[in-house]
């Protein structure tokens, strides 16, 4: 099939992750738009079903990894609620691997275009998502 | 105080509201008491008393951690609730409600003045508590995409829901761009996924919603579904303690004071 | 011209028939209800139901439809043509939303004509079935409106034992008639004592204790009523009664846009929302959820007599059986009469 | 085939003019040859103006009928389309419809004295009375305009107020909050009136404005003697359609956009209350 598309929402720390796999020359899936939020856990799950039905085949959230976090880990949070989004998403017929979570650090450029890559692998053997269309039960 | 009255036509009772004495000989209680009344508690002003079921008395618990209904201005009436029924729209059989066969807990968590009824209807609470077993399963396999596309999208859902207090609600279409404000069949299932995210983890399974639904979409079904998973996942059930916080919320940082 | 007669099997072939050369709905189980849907040949049709759950006024006004696209720049609007199309026959219309019809083409007639639900009415030829088992919610009666049959009614259909009594009520129904004569026979004698019959009992299967004569002068004398704070008190302004009612016609346009590509849409709305009647700038003529509730009550019972001469309710009964708090529109009817 | 009245008639925006910090007054010339038999208005009616992309408002035409075929509109950023109308540039297009309502009793006001009050923004619609004022009441009755702004540098249509006087027109103002450069009146619009020199029994009263100030002008000019049926206010409300289907502007048997937006004070009256503000 061809490049599927992927809407990969970055906190800033992660996007300047991403920024670094440019700086280094590290090639990534070319599928993937990324879109720039303040902090993981500012992403409702509101934006992630949006990217859906305007037609992304897959979702990447890549935040910072909890252990790099101050005080408190904002991106718990963004777990948790992306692990309820998933079980709602195959409830409705939409697999669960399509919503894929990445930690990645603002230095990690290699580790970013290796997830990405892996998760554009994974949404990309599964097939275009034709939203309005999954009516069959997984 | 609200509880509800006979309703207009046989097999109905509706809200009724109730200031003084002589009004309460209006006040029934049958399986036609459907309507959720909590909704009515938010943005109550005075003190009141208030008929709840199982369901009833878990959304008022949720509206008391969210600081919607202050626990001192009101008093629960907790009767034992047998499950509500409801006309079939296909036979002209009364049923009881699908989301009722899945009720966890018929009697409300909290309660000022809990009601159990005499010895008959005990009993015939504890058949249907056997019955049930704390909760049937729900039910799996719906296509849940072809549920969606039949709804009209009168948000009826939200306002009926007695969790849905917000009074600027992102998805009827003002606020936000994320859903239009008509029907756009491409948008159904946004809105109906936005809106199960929503209730993860606060649905109390009242079954407002499916009941004011004019297309019958069996929202409690997915719903509950999300609760379960939220369950497995977190270990919270929403609507049985108000000293539990709900699931996905930060741990406040401590600050230090000097 | 006189009566016809259709048997159930001629019915179906006649869809069959008509379903190839265009648009045929009906009534099709759908979930636990009714809607109108397109079918593809007369297997699909059942006409034993009591009324549908979303009224066919969606054919006439779609719950969306597309005025015109354009471009958001240079502001060229192009309209995908409010004429033509093709023949739409609607079959299994009840009385009630045969007369709703009528209320609708008052609205969309007058000083503006609203182009396309006209194309829409005028392509539409409206086959009425008769109620045989009105729900205990029906109230038709009261208005005139129904039992046997709608104002609208090009054809209309009742049901006897041996097919249906089949009576076109105008031009349009009879040139169906002639051109698929074929499919019709003539009424005997038997079918059409038959028919009387039917239409006495169902008419006497419905209860009569509201009168629709002085209400509107009534209600406008009692606009200030403390009934309207008490009867809205248990509304939660879910709106269901006005999305479901064949009479209800408000409707809010949207605009899409994508890109340099915009798209202007109209769709129902509903008048019990509290963001009907709001301006910018946050002003609100109707600000209370008694002033809303009233509205839709004053609107159907008093100022649609006032402008256009007749109640707007049809008494189909659908906001009776579908309100969540039992708000009755027949106990407002009781209570001004 | 019969005009498809959804569609709006394109038209350019030809210029813009900045009359206070929140309102801007456009010239826009609709781009059809047949604009002046097309857009033919009285004195009151409305347009339907669509930004496209963003959607539709209903706005008073603020120029003469002599204009056309310009016409001017001027806007007070408020909601999603004034603020986006804000974003237009000269040369940008705009969607026009109507013209909508009923407009001005123009006809009434020939040989009376003619007293117009405005507050704010409401003094778009009353505007092409002034314009035209010396023909509206046949040169025999005078012409009064009160008018009222929150401060001074919101009154709008200022460099006009020389040749309204000119032309005969008496014009008096009052704000509700002076600045340092301010030695007029201030005070509330409905205080104009006190000591006018009009012949209250047959003088017509026209208002436009904010909704306490037509409230508070309606009830003055009833207690001071002029006619409930010669005290006329244009109204407003939420409308989509403005030909009187959509049903938003629906308000006791009356439409906003069919039979109004100007009301005379007994009509208003006879409104559900909330819409009249009286």
């Amino acid at each position: 099939m061809s490049e599927p598309k992927i809407v990969a929402f970055m906190c800033w720390c992660s996007g300047s992750g991403a920024d670094q796999a440019g700086v280094e020359k590290i090639s990534y899936p070319t599928g993937i738009m990324p879109v720039r939020i303040p902090c993981s856990a500012l992403l409702g799950p509101e934006l992630v079903i949006k990217a859906f039905e305007r037609g992304a085949d897959g979702v990447i959230v890549s935040a910072c990894k909890p252990s790099d976090m101050r005080r408190v880990a904002p991106s718990r949070l963004t777990e948790a609620r992306l692990e309820i989004l998933r079980s709602l998403l195959k409830e409705v017929g939409i697999e669960g691997e399509r919503l894929q979570m990445a930690w990645i650090s603002s230095q990690e450029g290699a580790k970013f275009a290796e997830e990405v890559s892996k998760a554009a692998e994974r949404i990309a053997s599964l097939g275009p998502l034709e939203f309005r269309k999954v009516t069959k039960p997984v | 105080m609200i509880g509800y009255e006979k309703g207009s036509s046989p097999g109905r009772a509706r809200p009724c509201f109730v200031s003084s004495p002589q009004d309460a000989t209006r006040l029934v209680w049958n399986q036609y008491c459907a309507a959720s009344l909590p909704k009515y508690l938010i943005g109550a002003k005075d003190k009141v008393g208030i008929v709840a079921k199982g369901c009833d008395g878990r959304a008022i618990v949720e509206l008391i951690k969210d600081k919607q209904v202050d626990r001192d201005r009101i008093v629960i009436i907790a009767p034992a609730c047998l499950g509500v029924k409801r006309a079939s729209q296909t036979s002209r059989k009364e049923i009881l409600a699908g989301y009722c066969e899945r009720c966890s807990n018929r009697i409300s968590p909290i309660a000022d003045i809990a009601i159990l009824g005499n010895s008959n209807e005990k009993d015939a609470a504890e058949r249907f508590a056997r019955d049930v077993k704390a909760g049937k399963p729900s039910k799996r396999g719906i296509l849940w995409m072809e549920e969606f596309q039949r709804c009209t999208k009168c948000l009826a859902c939200i306002k009926s829901c007695p969790l849905c207090y917000c009074t600027e609600c992102e998805l009827d279409g003002s606020l936000s761009s994320l859903v239009s404000k008509l029907r756009m069949p491409t948008e159904l299932p946004t809105f109906h996924l936005i809106r199960a995210m929503h209730m993860a983890g606060r649905c109390v399974g009242c079954g407002a919603c499916e009941a004011a639904c004019p297309a019958d979409i069996p929202l409690t079904d997915l719903y509950s579904r999300i609760n379960e998973e939220v369950e497995k996942m977190l270990g919270y059930v929403p609507g049985i303690d108000v000293n539990t916080t709900p699931p996905v919320e930060l741990p406040r940082p401590k600050v230090e004071k000097k | 011209m006189t009566p016809f007669c259709i048997t159930e099997s001629s019915l179906k072939h006649l869809v069959d028939q008509l379903a190839k050369e265009q648009t045929v709905m009906a009534p099709v189980k759908e979930g636990s209800g009714f809607s109108f849907k397109r079918i593809a040949n007369g297997e699909g049709l059942c006409l034993d139901f009591t009324n549908s759950t979303v009224p066919p006024k969606s054919v006439l006004l779609p719950q969306l439809e597309e005025l015109f696209t354009y471009e958001v720049k240079s502001g060229k609007v192009r309209t995908a043509g409010s004429t033509g199309g093709d023949t739409v026959t609607l079959i299994g219309v009840r009385p009630c939303d045969s007369s709703a019809f009528s209320v609708l083409d008052r609205v969309m007639g007058g000083e503006y004509i609203d182009p396309y639900y006209s194309r829409n009415r005028e392509r539409t030829l409206v086959l009425g079935v008769s109620c045989s088992r009105p729900e205990p919610t029906c109230f038709c009666n009261v208005f005139g409106t129904g039992p046997v049959e709608g104002s609208s009614d090009d054809i209309s259909l009742t049901r006897v034992d041996s097919g249906y009594v089949t009576r076109p009520k105008t031009k349009k129904g009879r040139e169906f008639i002639e051109k698929h004569t074929e499919y019709f026979r003539e009424a005997t004698q038997k079918e059409l004592e038959l028919f009387e019959l039917e239409s006495s009992r169902v008419n006497k299967s419905m209860e009569a204790k509201l009168k629709s004569e002085g209400l509107p002068e009534r209600m406008s004398k009692a606009f200030d009523d403390p009934y309207w704070q008490e009867l809205s008190r248990r509304c939660i302004e879910c709106g269901v009664c006005s999305f479901i009612c064949p009479t209800c016609y408000c409707f809010d346009v949207v605009e899409e846009v994508n890109g340099n590509q915009g798209r202007r849409s109209r769709g129902w709305d509903t008048c019990q929302s509290c963001k009907f009647s709001r301006m910018a700038g946050g002003l609100d003529p109707r600000p209370t959820k008694p002033d809303r509730l009233k509205h839709r009550f004053y609107h159907k019972l008093q100022y649609m007599p006032m402008t256009f001469g007749a109640i707007s309710c049809v008494g189909c009964g659908r906001c009776v059986s579908r309100c969540p708090s039992n708000v009755d529109i027949r106990e407002v009817i009781a209570k001004w009469q | 085939m019969a005009v498809n009245p959804y569609v709006p008639i394109r038209a350019k925006v030809k210029e813009i003019r900045e009359d206070t910090s929140e309102t801007r007054t456009f010239v826009i010339s609709p781009e059809v040859s047949d604009a002046k038999s097309r857009f033919a208005f009285r004195p009151g009616q409305f347009l339907q103006l669509t930004v496209f992309g963003v959607g539709e408002a209903p706005i008073s035409v603020c120029s003469s009928p002599e204009d056309l075929p310009l016409i001017q509109m001027s806007i007070r950023r408020i909601g999603t389309v004034t603020e986006a109308m804000h974003d237009i540039r000269v040369g940008d297009f705009v969607g026009l419809r109507g013209p909508y309502g009923n407009g001005w009793p123009v006809e009434k006001l020939k040989g009376r004295d003619v007293v117009l009050v405005a507050g704010g923004i409401g003094m778009a619609p009353l505007r092409p009375l002034m314009s035209t004022s010396r023909n509206v009441t046949d040169k025999s009755g005078s012409t009064t305009l009160c008018y009222g702004a929150r401060n001074p540098s919101l009154l709008m249509y200022k460099s006009e107020f020389p040749r309204w006087t000119e032309s005969g027109a008496s014009v008096k103002l009052t704000v509700d909050q002076g600045d340092a450069g301010w030695n007029g009146r201030v005070g509330v619009v409905p205080a104009l009136l006190d000591d006018l020199e009009v012949d209250k029994a047959s003088a017509v009263a026209l208002t436009c404005g904010p909704p306490v100030m037509i409230k508070f002008t309606a009830r003055k000019l009833a207690q001071l003697g002029y006619k409930p049926e010669n005290i006329y206010a244009s109204l407003e409300s939420m409308m989509r359609c403005g030909i009187g289907k959509c049903g938003h502007c629906h308000f006791g048997s009356k439409h906003v956009c069919l039979d109004g937006p100007v009301f005379s004070y007994s009509d208003m009256l006879s409104l559900p209350k909330g819409l009249a503000p009286i």
